[in-house]
């Protein structure tokens, strides 16, 4: 399954994946909270473009991020920019740009083995509310692995369609759903033969 | 995030997890267009019919575990999306929108542990994922960009004719599924009537 | 002189990867087979045939019609058939979906049901006419598959690995009706090496080329021995 | 005396449907095979003795022990392969797949990664450990599925049309894994009737009955002159 992370050596990848989820939700809360103001917005930059100097990651990764949000940005600024004026759909616009990048720092340099193990530790506390922490990492494990196939069924409904001359997305999806439901069943056999329970 | 009470057993584990896994193929690129800051995207059919096939629970475990998915960086969502900034991103209510909205549909269609007829199907999807997707994700999305709602609300207009045609498309697959595939309903009504009555004659 | 099928330098590139390599192939013989390993090419190669993968280079005739350029009038003439059942089905119930084969042809109804029925006999299903179609067994699915394939009266019928998922008896009853002279020809693409026997001609594929054609037994044989210990 | 696998007055419905009618069976053999027509019930007795399913009516007993009462205890004992390789397949990689079949026993880390690394050796997966498993071919997935089964040492295997989706060679390796006599019964449903003549006894169903069990091969040429013209 691809991923986003990038593999590296530097802090942001060597810092432990728990810790490292705490201190990018609050600067990225801190960002959030900052008011619709000049400096406000350089601040959230300055922090930004701090995170992002440290070896490791670096400015190309920084602009290849940003490149991605180039819709969002379209949008974020065209439209407060009519209703609200350049200056706060540019401060704005920093804003949500800002925040969404130091929150990709956690995928970009954290393998997502690690943060199954983030989200297993964080679920444990709520056994007491009778969640299965482990369950939940594993429904996790299982829906990942279904990418694959379910991509495969997808490309042979359409290949099978394609031969019958049937088109259109509800022709495609009601065969896909009873793939994907036969899927399931075979899963849930699989995972109880296994010895889950 | 992913609700596992009351306790699922594993047929509703794994259809939770394929369910989770169609509404990101659903969002591949290539299958699906995707434009603007907020991608008009068909994975909200899948949301659609999550709750429609699965029910509320197994339906809100399996949007719940996409979106677990995607918060730690895994590029599930239209265009290859993912990662921990799109829940601070303006898409942000939407997500929350569908788990709340994949609940509403699946109680609203499966009423009772009755079998889905079409219009309580339409009605559902159409609150369900329509709906309550846009009373959690317009707000947000104003606040995360600080528009006024109105505002917000007038540039979501331009989702609402692709998301009634995806109301019909997902009453329409339910419909053909009640009468190609009842068993995909078995945790529900069809469990409580006869199966399959013999061969009815040949016009 | 021209073939009923002919691919003259065919290579296919999917997605960066070379899956055939400059294929030559002329075949008149009324029922072919074709084997190999999987990821041989097998499927591809159908697939090619059938209008539904393009070369990259080189050109396939099927009828003496180009599979790129007559592809329009390539679909009247050629039915496919595929392995996995549930991928072939497209409406809620039987006869729903073998009519839908004959949707092109704007007959009107009542001819339209005739032949449904007619053909729904012919495959043994006129029982199950209004059952959900999704809910058959796997030997029954495959049926309706060859029913929706026949009902149009193809001049070729291109099956890829039909009986994968059949039992016995239905393997048998599938490739009885795959293998009759009902005047189409048949390009079957099997792992069971009975039912390729049973063929005119035989296509042994390997790493994206075709290694051996010729009479079905004999390609059958020397494919065999190039597993069995 | 008790035999290995007994079913007494056993039945199963399923979603208001009969599937398995008033079963008896006794068996001792070391590889029993199970054919029938499909849609006859041989999946639903495969999932019954691996507990995958309860009886509605009966006892099903492995080992001396209950398969309803005594589930835990027979998990340990028993493996279960299925015919869908992709579908068996839980961890991302092929050796953590591997690991996860271990995962109750608890043992310390070095101990199960010998264990891992022998098992994998032995399906000849060493080469692949690392390698994402969704990555591997139809038949490595499916020597996978024997690799998990078999590194707990089962006493029962039990194999529902384990060869369904693979070519002649894997389908070959495969069966010779499971035929070999390393310490374990086998149970294999199956429509590839060479294969079950290869087991010591075979089990015919008909429409959720038992209608013969003996000696393979004479059941075997039973069920298939059933339906050879
Ligand atoms: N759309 C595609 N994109 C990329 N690679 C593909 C595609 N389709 C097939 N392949 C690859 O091409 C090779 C040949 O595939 P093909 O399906 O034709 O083999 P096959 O002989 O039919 O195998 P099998 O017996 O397993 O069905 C395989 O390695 C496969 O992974
Ligand atoms: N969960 C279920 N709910 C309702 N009916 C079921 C269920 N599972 C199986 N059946 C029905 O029970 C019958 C026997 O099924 P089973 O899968 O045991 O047959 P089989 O002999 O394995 O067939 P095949 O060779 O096609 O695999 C079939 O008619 C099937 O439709
Ligand atoms: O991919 C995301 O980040 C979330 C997408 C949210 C899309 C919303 S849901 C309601 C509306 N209908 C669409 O087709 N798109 C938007
Ligand atoms: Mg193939
Ligand atoms: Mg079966």
């Amino acid at each position: 399954m691809l991923t986003l992370y990038r593999s590296g050596t530097g802090p942001w990848h060597r810092m432990p994946a728990g810790p490292k989820t705490l201190l990018l939700l609050l600067l990225v809360l801190g960002v959030s909270l900052l008011p619709a103001s000049w400096p406000a917005a350089a601040i959230a930059a300055a922090v930004c473009l701090a995170c992002y100097v440290v070896p490791g990651v670096g400015f190309r990764e920084l602009g290849r991020q940003v490149w991605g949000l180039r819709w969002l940005v379209v949008v974020a600024f065209g439209i407060p920019c009519i209703f609200l004026g350049v200056e706060a759909a540019t401060v704005g616009t920093v804003r949500i740009v800002v925040a969404v990048v130091l929150a990709g720092l956690l995928s970009l340099t954290t393998p997502v083995a690690a943060l199954l193990d983030v989200v297993e530790r964080a679920l444990r506390p709520l056994r007491v509310i009778g969640v299965d922490a482990t369950r939940v990492a594993l429904l996790l494990v299982v829906a990942l692995g279904t990418v694959p196939t379910l991509t495969r069924l997808a490309r042979e409904v359409r290949v099978a369609q394609r031969a019958r001359g049937a088109r259109g997305i509800r022709v495609f999806v009601v065969p896909f759903v009873v793939l994907a439901l036969r899927h399931a069943d075979d899963l849930g056999d699989a995972l109880s033969a296994r010895g889950v329970r | 995030m992913t609700p596992s009470t009351p306790r699922l057993d594993t047929t509703d584990l794994a259809r939770a997890a394929v369910f989770a896994g169609l509404i990101a193929v659903l969002g591949l690129p290539g299958s699906f267009s995707v434009f603007g800051g907020v991608p008009i995207t068909a994975q909200t059919l899948g949301v659609m019919l999550a709750g429609a096939v699965l029910g509320p629970v197994v339906g809100a475990v399996s949007v719940g575990t996409l979106l677990a998915l995607v918060a730690i960086g895994l590029p599930l969502l239209a265009g290859g999306r993912g990662g921990a900034g799109v829940f601070v991103g303006p898409t942000a209510g939407y997500l929350i929108g569908w788990l709340v909205g994949v609940v509403v549909v699946g109680l609203i269609v499966h009423l009772g542990g009755r079998r889905p007829v079409w219009w309580r199907t339409f009605a559902g999807v159409l609150l369900g994922g329509v709906v309550v997707v846009y009373a959690c994700g317009i707000p947000l999305q104003s606040l995360i960009m600080r528009i006024g709602v109105e505002q917000a609300l007038v540039a979501n207009l331009a989702f609402l004719p692709g998301d009634l045609v995806k109301a019909v498309i997902a009453t329409v697959v339910v419909g053909a599924l009640v009468r190609g595939y009842p068993r995909a309903f078995r945790r529900t009504w069809a469990r409580r009537i006869p199966p399959a009555r013999e061969a009815a004659s040949v016009r | 002189m021209t073939s009923a099928l002919r691919l003259a330098g065919v290579s296919v590139r999917l997605a960066d990867a070379d899956i055939l390599h400059e294929i030559d192939l002329a075949l008149d013989a009324r029922t072919v087979a074709v084997i190999g390993d999987n990821g041989s090419g097998k499927s591809t190669l159908a697939r090619l045939i059938g209008g539904l993968v393009r070369p990259t280079r080189g050109h396939v005739e099927v009828f003496g019609l180009d599979a790129v350029k007559d592809a329009a009038a390539l679909r009247r003439r050629v039915a496919i058939v595929f392995s996995n059942p549930d991928a072939q089905i497209i409406m809620p119930t039987v006869s729903e979906d073998v009519a839908f084969s004959l949707r092109a042809d704007r007959l009107p109804r009542a001819d339209r049901d005739a032949r449904v029925v007619g053909a729904l006999e012919r495959f043994g299903l006129a029982d199950l006419a209004d059952r959900p179609a999704y809910e058959l067994s796997g030997g029954q699915k495959q049926l309706l598959a060859l029913c929706g394939a026949f009902i149009r009266q193809p001049d070729l019928v291109i099956a890829d690995e039909p009986t994968a998922f059949l039992d016995g008896r239905n393997a048998h009853l599938v490739s009885g009706h795959l293998l009759a002279d009902t005047g189409h020809r048949l390009l079957v693409v099997t792992h069971d090496l009975a039912l390729a026997a049973r063929c005119d001609v035989a296509v042994r594929m390997h790493e994206g080329r075709v290694v051996q054609v010729g009479e079905a037994t004999g390609v059958v044989d020397a494919h065999a021995a190039s597993w069995r210990c």
